[in-house]
């Protein structure tokens, strides 16, 4: 093995920060709240560099053993951390963004109440987070999996107080374990038929099992279960409905966790365990099927929404099922760099939807925006990058990375090719929809209803007004990284070849075969011309004739009805699953289970003591002599007894 | 007859009459007396068997400091004759039976059954030097518990019996 | 010569009495006299057998129960002046509470 | 060895002398406690009946006879009787184990000048005094009236009392003699150190087990500074208020016997007993030691009495504080060093 690299460092690094800033933060000022968090994630984000300076592909992957966990039999699970490609970029992705928004969050939530709390959560997620990236098993990963969750549970409901963001939290949490319960069901079968939920070892096993073409197999379950944990982290069709009121949560928080950071770790897990997927093409077909129709369904509701957090979480979920898509065509680099991407440009647009929201108040009603474009210059140069690189204009990241998602799942299917560009289309169409109805035309924050977000940091509703300048600066680094991040597109897939290339190399032979260069850049083509067309019908409808969209509205009548309320999903959910299950619980739960048989029960073993005491309590009457009577009586039988036993 | 048996019948006998007059007399301070005659007597029989040291302890412990204390509580409560309340049953119909049955028992296993010879008189001496080494050499932590439990009983006594306000009085008038 | 059986069923009769005074008596100190009582009647048979096997541990147990006797003479009595205090009775039959 | 019969009849001479002797010197303790408080507080005491008011304690004797005996009406009858026997049985019997001078030889008998020699005598002595107690509490209590009762109760605490620091006082000299028998503690007390001081206990490291001795026999027998049970001033007579005649007079006797008991074992004790120096003819030298015995009691009856001439009563809780807190712990210590010195000589 290689040099020793401390990875345990980087993870434990921000677990000491939440400590110090969770046990005595209450205490602490504003500034040395700061101080420790920024010291923690800003080590870890140090440590991820040196690392990198460190790393080489002809020595990866390296192993750091930190301590035994379980020992079980024949069955052993470590705390072992575990750097490849893979997680090395997920590395330098989770540390580098979550820094820029721990920078970030400082001008955000200053005059915020639960300040330290704030900042403990965050460097709480950062650990868990690094913990799933750098683990060694899937146990371990496992861990940092629900650590993530607990962490965006918390952070959703950092205003507990509210209603809203406490429900918010509990549905992300109780979504967040129907996923769990596939992935753990996964491990189970993973343990039961390879004795070990090491990664090394799960597949050499694995990679010497043959494919599975035809029915389910067990390689075929175990990926769908984890697709299943996947769809439930990574905020697909079905288990999508919590990403969206996740929002509740503070605009920073949205921006790391639900859109740049844990929403992806769906993503690598499915890329992680590729080597199951690849042997079951079934799976992988579900994998790609989720992936479109989340991508095309999102980006549907996306462009009714008016909430400007809400088409973010919309648009993430949309970017979500192009990276899965890109898996579900053995495309696991492909999609890995559309997260890279993403992180940076979703990331950067909730950051500048964060200072917009800052600059106007609170508000987060976009049609109660615009013209913001000189009030607010560096958000909206910021925002425009971002913007642009999601719709795909070229030579920004987005273009890069979904052109080549949108080129592998050609050579998967034409099917997916066809969703995925209509999916693009509405991409840039809500995109630039947003970006108009926000910085262009007339100031409209007079006229919104007087209702006092709890988003709001105290302004009232004065003039529009710039961000601090350690909000701007990590806008600024994102911008740039936007702006340049695709340009190592093909670099990054040579670089994780060695990862995702040791299995079977079928997929990638069988794009080569079908799709030529000419086609690669007709579909280029198609692709620039249809995000151009995106803006271009954007533009029409709210900067040219603003009268238009409510007219198209009223046209469509019924359906715009069911996109703006989100195809009724969350509703259809409560009748389907909620409503039975609480039916259920009250009926036979509750009221038959619970009162008839286990409370009866045991009010009847109470009743039946009783009764028995109550025969045998006289006994009990208070009187020493009587005590003494019996006292008597039983010494007599205890000597007639031995008496009789020593004649005998 | 020889004296043995003369004396450890006239004593017994008043071990007997004293505890049955314990009984039957109603006032406390007269069964007190009767015991302290109890105790008395059986100090004679502990000098028949040889215990000299026994007897002597007896006399003074029991007799001199123990039944003091009765009397002194019957004194300082002004005990009366005792009343002849029916409150317990159970004692008489169960307890009194059972008692007469084991006695019955233990008394005919002891003059039938039992084979055991006869007791010469002082026929073990127990002076108080031989008791004084047995007692600090092989018997020295159970001695030195009973002391410890002794401690235990001072104050355990000394708590009950003491009334916490008039102490705190009596401190105050210090 | 006394046969030992004798000296035991003087202690016997002794220990009975105390548990007969113990069923009949109402007078707590009374009761607690009886317990005395039925210590002696050990004692008895302690030194009997003492004077019995020639081993003078018999007679060291009896300065142990003496010591115990005493250690409980003085803490019962101080129970006694104290339910006395609170009962303004003597009588065990009157102390009754302690019931359902 | 001596035969039966003639153990009986030697026994019960010397029980009959001992109970004559014991009731005289009763006698004139009072007399001589009369006269002597009597020069302190410069009167004359006792002077009309004999010589020097000697005949007095006859002429007390014969009024306590022929006084009519009340029995006031609500005492307990039973008790109230028997309790002044029990004080004065109890009082004259402790007497039967000390030992007043060496066997003297008589009608071809080595006669012991004591009624019976036990190994256990200080035993018996202490365990008669504890039951002693009972007299003076069943006084109190069987009388009925409050003044007695208050008196008995003191007397039976103060008595259980200070019976143990007396007891411990007294261990010291029995590890130093390493008997119970007190003629053999005597004897362990004699010979001197270069032939003026007398090896007696007193000498011998014990003067302070002597001083515990001296006031804790004071509780013993309700003497002034600590006749509480009988105080005048508080309780009209104490335990004894409601006696009278000839009952009362037994009280008293026991009072004063008990006080000649005390004033004996400390002469035994502490005082070397009988040793004395001897001098003079055969018979003198017989007579001697007892002369020595007897004018020991004396000096120790003398000092009672200057202390009842000098001393005012203490205070009840100053003497349960005193008893306790002072008396009992010093006669520990006093054990403790005695023992250890006894131990590291030997």
């Amino acid at each position: 093995m290689t040099e020793n690299l401390h990875l345990w460092v980087i993870p434990i690094l921000p677990l000491i920060g939440a400590a110090i800033n969770g046990l005595f933060g209450r205490r602490f000022s504003r500034q040395r709240v700061v101080t420790i968090a920024l010291a923690a994630s800003g080590a870890a984000f140090a440590m991820a560099l040196w690392i990198a300076t460190q790393f080489s592909s002809a020595s990866a992957p390296y192993v750091t053993y930190l301590a035994p966990w379980i020992r079980a039999g024949n069955f052993q699970v470590d705390f072992s951390f575990y750097l490849d490609q893979l997680s090395f970029v997920m590395l330098l992705v989770v540390t580098g963004v979550g820094l820029l928004i721990h920078i970030y969050s400082i001008g955000y939530m200053w005059e915020e109440g639960g300040f330290y709390r704030f900042f403990s959560y965050l460097n709480l997620f950062m650990f868990f987070m690094l913990t799933l990236v750098l683990a060694k098993n899937y146990l371990l990963m496992f861990i940092g999996w629900e650590g993530v969750g607990l962490a965006s549970y918390l952070l959703i409901g950092f205003w507990f107080t509210k209603d809203s963001a406490a429900s918010a939290g509990k549905k992300a949490f109780i979504t967040n374990r129907i996923g769990d319960f596939g992935f753990l069901i996964a491990l189970f079968l993973l343990i039961k038929h390879f004795g070990s939920l090491d990664y090394t070892q799960v597949f050499e096993a694995v990679s010497k099992l043959p494919v599975e073409v035809n029915g389910i197999g067990l390689l075929t379950s175990i990926g769908l279960l984890l697709m299943v944990g996947a769809a439930g982290k990574s905020a697909q069709i079905p288990l999508y409905v919590w990403l969206p009121d996740a929002m509740e949560g503070p605009t920073p928080v949205s921006a790391l966790i639900h859109a740049a950071t844990m929403v992806t770790a769906g993503v690598y897990m499915v890329a992680r365990s590729h080597v199951v997927f690849d042997r079951a093409p079934s799976a992988l077909t579900v994998v790609a099927i989720i992936g479109t129709l989340t991508a095309l369904f999102a980006a549907t509701i996306g462009i009714a929404q008016t909430d400007i957090k809400k088409v973010l979480a919309y648009s993430t979920i949309s970017q979500l099922g192009y990276m899965f898509m890109a898996c579900g065509v053995a495309a696991y680099s492909a999609g890995i760099f559309h997260l890279m991407t993403h992180a940076f440009f979703k990331g950067l647009l909730f950051l500048a939807a964060a200072s917009v929201i800052h600059a106007v108040g609170g508000n987060q009603d976009m049609r109660y925006m615009g013209g913001l474009r000189k009030y607010i210059p560096w958000t909206f140069w910021t925002m425009t990058a971002g913007t642009f690189a999601i719709a795909g204009i070229p030579p920004l990241a987005g273009f890069f990375s979904k052109d080549e998602i949108l080129w592998k799942a050609y050579g998967g299917s034409w099917v997916y090719w066809l969703i995925g560009l209509i999916t693009a289309f509405l991409t840039s169409f809500y995109m630039f929809r947003l970006w108009f109805m926000t910085f262009f035309g007339e100031f409209k924050g007079n006229q919104a209803p007087s209702h006092e977000h709890d988003d709001s940091h105290g302004h009232g509703h004065g003039a529009p007004h710039e961000s601090p300048m350690v909000m701007v600066i990590p806008l600024a680094i994102l911008a740039f990284l936007s702006l340049t991040g695709g340009w190592i597109g093909g670099r990054l897939e040579h670089f994780l070849s060695p990862v995702f290339n040791d299995g079977l190399a079928e997929a990638s032979e069988k794009i080569g075969e079908t799709a030529s260069k000419g086609t690669e850049h007709l579909l280029m083509g198609i692709s620039i011309a249809v995000a151009l067309l995106g803006w271009y019908i954007a533009f029409l409808l709210y900067r040219q004739r603003p009268e238009l969209p409510a007219r198209i509205a009223a046209g469509l009548g019924g359906m715009y009805k069911a996109v703006v309320n989100k195809y009724y999903i969350d509703e259809l959910y409560a009748a389907l699953f909620i409503k039975p299950l609480v039916d259920g619980s009250t009926a036979i739960l509750w009221h038959t289970v619970d009162q008839g048989v286990i409370d009866n029960s045991v009010n009847d073993a109470a009743d039946s003591t009783r009764h028995a005491s109550d025969a045998v309590r006289h006994m009990q009457s208070g009187n020493v002599r009587s005590y003494a009577g019996w006292v008597a009586a039983g010494a007599a039988a205890v000597i007639a007894y031995m008496i009789w036993m020593g004649v005998r | 007859m020889d004296l043995h048996l003369a004396l450890f019948l006239i004593f017994g006998a008043v071990c007997v009459a004293g505890a049955i007059n314990l009984l039957v007399q109603r006032h406390p301070i007269n069964s007190a007396l009767s015991l302290i005659t109890v105790m008395a007597s059986l100090a004679v029989e502990y000098l028949l068997l040889g215990a000299e040291f026994v007897a002597a302890v007896q006399v003074i412990i029991y007799a001199g400091a123990i039944m003091v204390l009765f009397v002194f509580v019957i004194m300082l409560l002004n005990a009366g004759e005792e009343a002849r309340t029916g409150g317990s049953r159970i004692a008489l119909v169960i307890g009194v039976p059972g008692m007469i049955v084991g006695s019955t028992i233990v008394a005919w296993v002891l003059l039938k059954r039992s084979g055991t010879g006869d007791v010469a008189i002082g026929s073990l001496p127990g002076d108080p030097k031989t008791i004084g080494w047995l007692l600090f050499h092989d018997f020295l932590l159970p001695f030195e518990v009973t002391s410890v439990l002794i401690l235990i009983a001072i104050m355990g006594a000394v708590v009950l019996a003491s009334r916490p306000e008039l102490s705190s009085h009596l401190e105050k008038e210090r | 010569m006394v046969p030992l059986s004798y000296y035991l069923v003087l202690s016997g009769i002794l220990f009975a009495c105390g548990i007969l005074g113990f069923l009949i008596k109402r007078n707590i100190i009374t009761i607690f006299m009886s317990i005395e009582l039925m210590l002696n009647g050990v004692n008895l048979s302690f030194v009997a057998f003492a004077a019995h096997w020639q081993h003078l541990s018999g007679q060291i147990f009896v300065f142990f129960v003496m010591v115990v006797a005493a250690a409980e003479a003085a803490v019962g009595l101080a129970i006694i002046i104290a339910v006395y205090r609170t009962r303004e009775t003597l009588n065990v039959d009157q102390v009754n509470l302690l019931k359902l | 060895m001596l035969s039966i019969e003639t153990f009986l009849i030697a026994s019960a001479i010397k029980i009959v002398i001992a109970v004559f002797v014991l009731l005289t010197a009763v006698a004139y303790t009072v007399w001589l406690e009369r006269k002597v408080v009597g020069h302190m507080q410069n009167r004359w005491g006792p002077t009309r009946v004999g010589p020097f008011g000697l005949l007095q304690p006859l002429a007390d004797g014969i009024k306590f006879i022929f006084k009519e005996d009340l029995t006031p009406p609500h005492v307990y009858k039973p008790l109230y009787i028997a309790a002044p026997m029990i004080a004065v049985i109890c009082a004259l019997t402790s007497i039967s184990v000390i030992p007043i001078g060496n066997a003297v030889h008589i009608f071809g008998h080595d006669i012991p000048l004591q009624i019976t020699d036990l190994n256990i005598g200080l035993l018996i002595i202490l365990g008669i005094t504890s039951v002693g107690v009972y007299g003076v509490a069943l006084a109190g209590w069987s009388s009925n009236s409050k003044y007695s009762l208050l008196g008995g109760l003191r007397a039976s605490a103060q008595m259980v009392s200070y019976e143990i620091s007396l007891g411990l006082s007294l261990v010291g000299v029995l590890i130093l003699s390493g008997s119970f028998s007190l003629q053999e503690i005597v004897a362990a007390q004699s010979g001197s150190w270069f032939h003026i001081i007398p090896k007696w206990n007193i000498f011998q490291g014990q003067f302070v087990a002597f001083f515990i001795y001296l006031t804790a026999a004071y509780a013993e027998t309700n003497r002034i500074p600590f006749d509480l049970p009988e105080a005048e001033t508080e309780l009209v007579a104490g335990y004894h208020t409601e006696y009278s005649a000839m009952k009362f007079a037994m009280f008293f006797m026991a009072e004063y016997a008990n006080m000649i008991t005390v004033a004996c074992v400390a002469t035994l004790l502490f005082l070397g007993g009988w040793h004395g120096p001897l001098f003079g003819p055969r018979i003198l030298q017989d007579v001697l030691p007892v002369a020595w015995f007897v004018l020991k009691v004396v000096a120790f009856l003398f000092i009672y009495i200057w202390v009842r001439g000098t001393l005012p009563r203490f205070r009840y809780d100053q003497l349960m504080a005193f008893g306790w807190k002072f008396l009992l712990p010093l006669a520990i210590a006093n054990l403790v060093v005695t023992a250890l010195v006894v131990a590291l000589r030997s």
